[in-house]
């Protein structure tokens, strides 16, 4: 049967490499995989662009990844409170593609759901309009917004089974169930792996086939 | 006459949200509102990372860091919320689902232009979060803001100097000194704080002002009759 | 406190008037609000359009509505083995958007999230992209698929809460769940009436937000 | 030589899936497939109606209504199995996240061309379901079908007359004479049923087919060694 639970946080990164795109779960430290932050540093690698609602704030955190210089672009929706980030922003040694937090989540989904885009609302009339393409339907004026696709995306679950199927915890499951869907390859922190059978099929939020890691978090 | 106090501002705009209306208070100044909502107002809050039926913050000790608010931090949930990932909740927000949004503001127009993310180029990275989804989905977008800046201008302006959150979306403003209707015929003064004339209200605002009959008086502690 | 629960079948369609959009959940008969395809009959409303999986096939589902010839158009992915829909729609007298499964649901949910539309893979190069405007993304074909809104969308759930949170049986989620989001009234037709506090926040999939009426299926 | 009975094309195709693999099977004869799936093969089925790990029919008298496959016929849940509105069932789909669809054909092209939702107007209702969705999504496309049509014609063609499903998609080709890869340089035999010559395959087959190498053979059973 399949199995998808690896050792650790250093297995599920495994493969990653300088320049990928990479999809952090989280809203805050909610959702972050926390694991995963530290196993992709001391993978040394380098020139990420990172697919995030922020971009860290403690030093326990993405503030991690900006310390160390990892990252070269970053998409994300609310970077303020990030020191790191801040310092690296004003030299202008990091990209900012910054996103409106719902387009952000919605261009993932798209990404996830094999669509080309999608005409959003928000933002008509705004600077993230600019150099999008504006499409009118029965009258009213739309953006177009583009997919968003990544090599990894990690995320952080509750319970996992081993098959792959995972639940959230409270307002952790935020962005992490859309991006588990848009990952090349799908990595899945969780507080505790369980067995096939122990989770309600009505209560699954991500099914096991967009899922291609697990691992327990380190109770260390 | 002295503006209203910030908790003062926020009973006042509890005290008009809705009974049983599905709102999203905006990070900052607007979650205070939920701190003067009437007992009995059924109000459900909404939160944009993924909660339904917002309660308060925990009691010190009781935080759960896997259950915050859209300011990341700790709240819980009342009996019959409910949890959802990312792209519901915007769906909610901008579907047009919410009944209200309370959003803080830099500066609104009189055309209900909002400009509430950025003062503009300041050095440091800019936010935008979920503002500007809010902005254009919720069917009322309730603003509330100090009357002016600190320096004395009016923060209700011809045209924001700002860059914009969303155009045209502000459907009512609650200041320190009034509540103001954006209609198709400009703004209208709906409630005026209490000892201010109408005349000195329009000295302190850059917008022009009608008014709809008498104003409804506002009381120091955010009442208005 | 909010108390969607309305008597029954015939208060959950009140409102409804000739000429009206409504969506009606179900694949087959499993998410088929029963008792609100009898309430609709009942009201005689005409010239409906009915945005369905299906167009019934046997004499106790929307076969009904077309013996009764209250349907002008459907909006549909399958409406093969329905006997009364294949009459009328050989003699002209009711109007078929045919729209594939996917292409169906996601429309439908567009419409419920403020979305402009989408761009999808599926149908191009076939007849399902007459007519539709092309978007070129990345070298790649896509279609412009418009959202689907409704006057009323009728959907059958499993539990219910008097707030309005629903949950759903087993595949009889299928396009209830998308289709409670994008009606301008939401009603749905549910086995049982529960307190509040008692679904499990986490496994509540139609938050009350996007409903507004709730009744409990006859047990007759 | 006899061509492979339902029974030996559906266990032929069944013996091909990847192990492990995500797998959704088309209404009609693929749904059979599942029979003849191996024991401890680990494939998983997934049904478009929003169920991810379908188990075997429910004996007579336990059917749940509410629990079905995209045949509109009563299934179980396999443990570790899920329930999931449709909107993420054809995201799954769509999105690529299933490696095989297994498909019946009217018409196969040589490019890969599928022509599997109708054979034209002849007055009833046409039905496209989710074929066209599984069409397009999926990593590989199987199609399973006669090899030729009652009245001895080619299934697979130069270009299909019947109207389209998706164009370019097909990557796997079963019929009850061969198994044939659709690849960049036109059909190439795989396997090729026990007894037949590749020329009398040619001879039932309107597109050009290449042969690389020996190929396998095709038992009556539907092992293919």
């Amino acid at each position: 049967m399949r199995n998808v639970v690896v050792e650790d946080a250093a297995a599920a990164v495994e493969g990653i490499k300088d320049g990928d795109t990479v999809m952090m779960g989280g809203f805050g430290g909610a959702g972050l995989p926390l694991g995963v932050v530290k196993a992709v540093l001391d993978r040394g690698v380098r020139d990420l662009t990172l697919i995030s609602n922020n971009a860290g704030s403690t030093e326990d955190d993405l503030s991690l990844w900006f310390e160390a210089r990892i990252v070269r672009k970053i998409v994300c929706s609310y970077p303020r409170s990030a020191k790191h980030f801040a310092e690296q922003y004003r030299a202008g040694t990091v990209e900012l593609e910054l996103v409106p937090q719902g387009t952000l989540v919605e261009r993932i989904r798209a990404g996830g759901a094999g669509l080309g885009g999608f005409l959003s609302p928000v933002g008509v009339g705004t600077v993230f309009a600019d150099g999008k393409e504006k499409i009118v339907v029965d009258g009213r004026e739309f953006i177009l917004e583009l997919p968003l696709h990544a090599d990894f995306a990690f995320v952080k679950g509750h319970l996992a089974d081993t098959l792959g199927n995972v639940t959230y915890n409270k307002t952790a499951r935020n962005h992490c169930a859309v991006m588990a869907t848009a990952g090349r390859t799908v990595a899945v922190e969780v507080d505790r792996v369980v067995n096939v059978g122990d989770l309600d099929p009505e209560a699954i939020v991500t099914p096991c086939i967009f899922v291609d890691r697990v691992f327990a978090r380190s109770s260390r | 006459m002295t503006p209203l106090s910030r908790d003062a501002l926020a009973r006042m705009v509890a005290l008009h949200l809705p009974e049983q209306g599905f709102v999203n208070l905006g990070i900052g100044a607007p979650t205070h509102v939920a701190d003067y909502l009437p007992a009995g107002s059924g109000v459900i809050l909404h939160s944009e990372n993924g909660i339904l039926n917002v309660g308060p913050k925990p009691a010190a000790g009781e935080e759960d860091w896997d259950l915050i608010n859209a300011g990341k931090m700790p709240i819980s949930l009342r009996s019959g919320g409910s949890y959802f990932d990312s792209s519901l909740s915007f769906a909610m927000m901008r579907g047009g689902h919410l009944d209200v949004a309370v959003l803080g503001a830099f500066q609104v127009s009189k055309n209900g232009d909002l400009a509430n993310w950025t003062t503009g180029d300041n050095g440091s990275p800019p936010g935008i979060g979920g503002a500007i989804d809010l902005a254009v989905g919720a069917k009322s977008i309730w603003v509330m803001m100090d009357h002016v800046t600190k320096d004395g201008r009016s923060r209700i302006v011809e045209r924001c100097g700002y860059p914009l959150t969303a155009r045209g979306v502000v459907t009512r403003i609650f200041t320190n000194l009034c509540i103001i209707d954006v209609t198709e015929d400009g703004l209208a003064v709906r409630a005026l704080l209490d000892g201010l004339a109408i005349e000195a209200l329009r000295d302190r605002t850059e917008a022009p002002l009608r008014v709809m009959g008498d104003p409804l008086t506002i009381r120091q502690d955010g009442s208005v009759a």
